[in-house]
């Protein structure tokens, strides 16, 4: 898959919810490569940080040859990315890694938390064929549902303080989905805990289930190990060139 | 396009105790994988050459938890030396890469001197430009950070490797001692063919949330920008007391970094954490350097390395 | 305003070796003059102490040319030690910043031992907190450098100076050594009160227009945000080793940095090059760590002193 | 004198001359106290330099509780510096040191490339009191002339290549200018050896002459003796809190 590192403006930047940011770049060899479940590696602008920074891909656009990408602020790199307008040159390498199975014809899309943005752009390229189970801690966290809807046939909800949808956990609604309903792929995006219920909830039920896990990331190509995992067949893969998206039995133990 | 870089950098060409670079500029062993790893990004022949992930004679883990974190200007690593053994790079790597026309620089960690002994001579076979001995790093336990900081057991690393392989043979040093240049005297007493410096400095950093060091290993090698002062402080003082060649390395980010490492007294400089933040900024550090040659009417790279000795 | 203070830092009191601090936050030697220069950003007081600028017996005109030069996040000077001496100090330098109610902290450095003696004696007067021997700034040609790297020179440095003063004695230890550890355990049996650590790395920079190094002294000691990772290190390696307490610095610019030194074991910190950057930035450091303390509910900052270690 | 470090909104940025800015920032405390020769340290946003950049204040605006700096494109800090725009807010840590005497009442200023910058805010202190004597490379590096007309009597040119005004340096045409006026202060602001020129011929027309040093500094303050200088006297000074103003006979030998 061809990767570039390219110097792209910043179309729009904007606050979707507290501390969480989407930003849209143009960069066209980006756009027409990348695949859901991909993900970049930007630069932040000003030399003041030595590594980039992973995000995954949320949106993209084929016509006006653009990426988007939806990031909490967690730290000084996510904090000095949201204060850069429109207008500012940033530099974005990708596509990287290898995305989610495309496959399906009616897949669930599972995510918690941030795991919600790479889910986007497969929920895009779907087509109305997903449905997505979120889960959050509470109703501000699912903020998430507007941006979905126009994408999937159905949204599930789920919030750890019962403020809306099923009290609980992804992994406490998911079984009674399974149940009822057909899908032929489950792909689950969020905490490693998460993954892991989700992962065998599927295994049980036996329907194919892929993960993204994260991990911090030096070069992004490959070449560092600083991503390296353990897999169930004892070969060590990287999660940036292997990965991020694995089948969950290559990472967990299912057994 | 090979034919047309080789006139571009004509000034650049230069030869390092046999081995012939288009350009002094190389790749830091740990930075840049096997080099194929980048070729979307950077003509790999183009190079002085790749010197590629540190190689042990078993297979090695590395490190369990956080492998890197980034500080002011520069970066934490503990990789610890994961790597597939020397097997698998004779059988699959090597093959695999031969065909990029790269000076394939082999980076490699024993226990015992005697390790070294061995790996020098699996490696001593066709498509292995030189062998380095990373006698320094700070993370494995078992007698590394032994031979980087003690005079006598690098010399012995030396002399083994020497005794073993044809290939030149380049002695790479720690920064973390008291007195780098008798480090580099022993070295080079013992045979060295070419003195690399630095490796990483040894540094940590303390989650202030969860209140236990961010790296799995406690500690890491400090690499990056942040170093630049003190590669460059060795490379002098080294430059000024031996005569092999040195491959400079440590922060260099662009081609004002590399000529400042040139005029220490390097013959050639590698490129390390650069890499992570732009792949391609080797080929940029070949053209600024060709520039500031023109720029000033100079014919070979030749003319600037220890100009300011 | 220095009762309101008082009350506000309640859980930043603490106590080393005898010395009485308002907060655990001083400032480093020659990076803060005699802390009047800062009288109107620092409310100076408040901060454990000011270590004055490095004094030695006789006038220093200090080092020509170039003195001081950027980094990435850092900083190289070789100010070399100039200071008025000894005699100007106590006569007119120490009556003035006296009713700044402040730990006077004076950095002394000496040719041979018996200097560090006859300064420890002469300095043994009311209105100085302590003594902080500089046995490591890089700068200096007649010895410095050598008893900050030899631990038996050291050693009888900090003999020579308790010999001669009632004053608590605090070792500054110099990073640019194989093993800090050795170094600190020989000034503890010794008899060094605290340990103070890190003084500067030894770096340098050339001007690639003039092809020369930059400082007029060819090296100098970096300093700042860069060399935080490797004080850090130190400062942990040191505090499993020890029981003296611990001054830690080296790169600390904000309360994140200072509570990683606390953690990491230092009993207090000081502040360096940040006081450039920004001239009250002391002032937010104490503020800082007082939040994280409150966020905690943490009485008192000793419950996060060691907690990584 | 009363310092503050203020954070302070760019008010305006723009090319003056090829490399040659002129960054206007709102800072009260500062313009209500800065007197001309005095300097600012600027510290650049971002995150990337350790070291503040020492200016001097080129001119004030009292009621719009503005300061202005005029300054060349040199390296790194100053390209970052010439890249902010309006709007960006700067922390300006001033005034510092001390400036040219006041008394002066007909005073000639005598000034080279940058060293214009300083003596503007001079100028216009003197409201139509002062002359300007100023030297460039060419007839380019003269654009200064517009910005000093409306604030002094007269302005005397001198280029190397003699493309405009008189051939040669400011020290070429100063005798001249001494024998033609009843100037009681020189104040001269530039290179190192032009303002030893200056001084010597000052000297021997017997006006007293003040000149500002440039070093390197850290703190800016008095503190860290990266400025030092020796003084005809013997005595070591600091440019930063004695200067950056000095009786030319202070530094310079005139004998
Ligand atoms: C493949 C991949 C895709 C990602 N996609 C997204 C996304 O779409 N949206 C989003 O909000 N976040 C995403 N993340 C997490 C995001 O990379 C981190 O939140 C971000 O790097 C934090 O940077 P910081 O400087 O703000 O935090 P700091 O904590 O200051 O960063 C310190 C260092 O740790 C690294 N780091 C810290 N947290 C993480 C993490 N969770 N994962 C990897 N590295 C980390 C940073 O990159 C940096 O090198 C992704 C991570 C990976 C590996
Ligand atoms: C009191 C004073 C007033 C000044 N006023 C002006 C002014 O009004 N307009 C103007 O254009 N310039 C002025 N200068 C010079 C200006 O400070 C430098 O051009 C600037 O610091 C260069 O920074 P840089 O990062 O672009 O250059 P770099 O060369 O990358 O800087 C490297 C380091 O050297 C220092 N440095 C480099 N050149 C100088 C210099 N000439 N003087 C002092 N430090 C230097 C920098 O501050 C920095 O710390 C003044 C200097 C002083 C001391
Ligand atoms: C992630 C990483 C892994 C490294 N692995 C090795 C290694 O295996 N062998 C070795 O000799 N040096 C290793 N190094 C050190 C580099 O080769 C180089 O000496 C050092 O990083 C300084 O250069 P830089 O500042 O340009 O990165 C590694 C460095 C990094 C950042
Ligand atoms: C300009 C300058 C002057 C210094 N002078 C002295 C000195 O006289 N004596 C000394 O022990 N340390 C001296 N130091 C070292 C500092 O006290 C401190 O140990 C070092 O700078 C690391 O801390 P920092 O990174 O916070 O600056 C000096 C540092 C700087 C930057
Ligand atoms: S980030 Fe370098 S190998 Fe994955
Ligand atoms: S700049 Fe620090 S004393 Fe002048």
């Amino acid at each position: 898959m061809p990767k570039a590192a390219v110097d792209g403006e910043i179309i729009a930047q904007h606050e979707l919810a507290k501390d969480v940011w989407r930003m849209e770049v143009e960069a066209r060899e980006i756009a027409r490569e990348a695949e859901p479940g991909q993900f970049v590696q930007l630069q932040i602008p000003g030399g003041a940080f030595t590594l980039r920074r992973p995000v995954g891909i949320a949106e993209v656009s084929l016509q006006k040859g653009t990426v988007a990408f939806i990031y909490r602020v967690v730290g000084k790199g996510t904090k000095a990315l949201s204060q850069l307008t429109a207008g500012t040159v940033i530099n974005v390498l990708g596509p990287l890694g290898h995305g989610f199975s495309l496959k399906a014809k009616r897949p669930l899309l599972v995510g918690g938390g941030m795991g919600l943005s790479p889910l986007l752009f497969y929920a895009e390229h779907a087509q109305g064929k997903a449905d997505v189970l979120m889960g959050g801690r509470n109703v501000r966290e699912l903020f998430w549902q507007d941006i979905y809807k126009p994408h999937v046939q159905k949204v599930f909800c789920t919030t750890d303080d019962g403020s809306y949808g099923t009290q609980g956990f992804t992994t406490t609604l998911l079984p009674e989905l399974l149940q009822q309903e057909d899908y032929d792929l489950i792909i689950a995006c969020g905490p490693e805990i998460m993954m892991k219920g989700i992962a065998k909830i599927a295994h049980e039920y036996n329907v194919p289930c892929q993960v993204s896990l994260e991990k911090r990331m030096g070069c992004g190509l490959g070449a560092c190990l600083s991503c390296s995992i353990d897999t169930t067949s004892g070969e060590r893969k990287k999660v940036c060139k292997d990965g991020p998206v694995f089948w969950a039995e290559e990472v967990f133990d299912l057994a | 396009m090979s034919r047309a870089i080789n006139m571009l950098d004509k000034r650049l060409h230069t030869n390092l105790a046999g081995i012939y670079m288009n350009t002094p500029v190389l790749t830091a062993s740990g930075t840049f994988g096997f080099g194929e790893e980048f070729a979307e990004f950077v003509d790999l022949s183009r190079l002085g050459g790749v010197m590629v992930k540190g190689t042990t004679l078993k297979p090695r883990r590395g490190n369990e938890g956080v492998r890197i974190t980034e500080t002011p200007m520069g970066m934490l690593n503990c990789i610890g030396l994961e790597n597939p053994g020397v097997d698998v790079f004779l059988q699959e790597t090597l093959p695999r890469i031969a065909n990029y026309n790269m000076n394939v620089i082999v980076n490699i960690s024993g226990s015992t001197v005697e390790e070294y002994g061995i790996l020098a001579e699996m490696l001593d076979v066709p498509g292995v430009a030189a062998i380095e001995l990373n006698v320094s790093c700070p993370n494995v336990k078992e007698g590394g950070i032994v031979f980087g900081t003690d005079p006598k057991a690098a010399a012995a690393v030396v002399q083994e490797a020497k005794a073993h392989t044809k290939k030149p043979v380049i002695l790479k040093l720690s920064p973390n001692v008291t007195d780098i240049v008798t480090m580099a005297k022993a070295v080079e007493d013992a045979g060295a063919d070419i003195i690399s410096l630095i490796n990483t400095l040894l540094g940590m950093e303390i989650n202030i949330h969860t209140q236990k060091p961010t790296l799995g290993n406690v500690t890491g090698g400090l690499s990056g920008p942040c170093v630049k002062p003190v590669a460059l402080r060795m490379v002098y003082q080294v430059a000024k007391a031996v005569s092999v060649p040195l491959i400079g390395m440590g922060g260099i980010s662009c081609a004002e970094d590399a000529i400042e490492f040139l005029l220490a007294g390097a013959s050639a400089v590698a490129v390390g954490t650069a890499n992570f933040s732009d792949p391609a900024v080797t080929m940029k550090i070949c053209d600024g350097i060709n520039d500031y040659l023109a720029r000033r009417h100079l014919e070979s790279v030749q003319d600037i390395i220890g100009a300011a000795l």
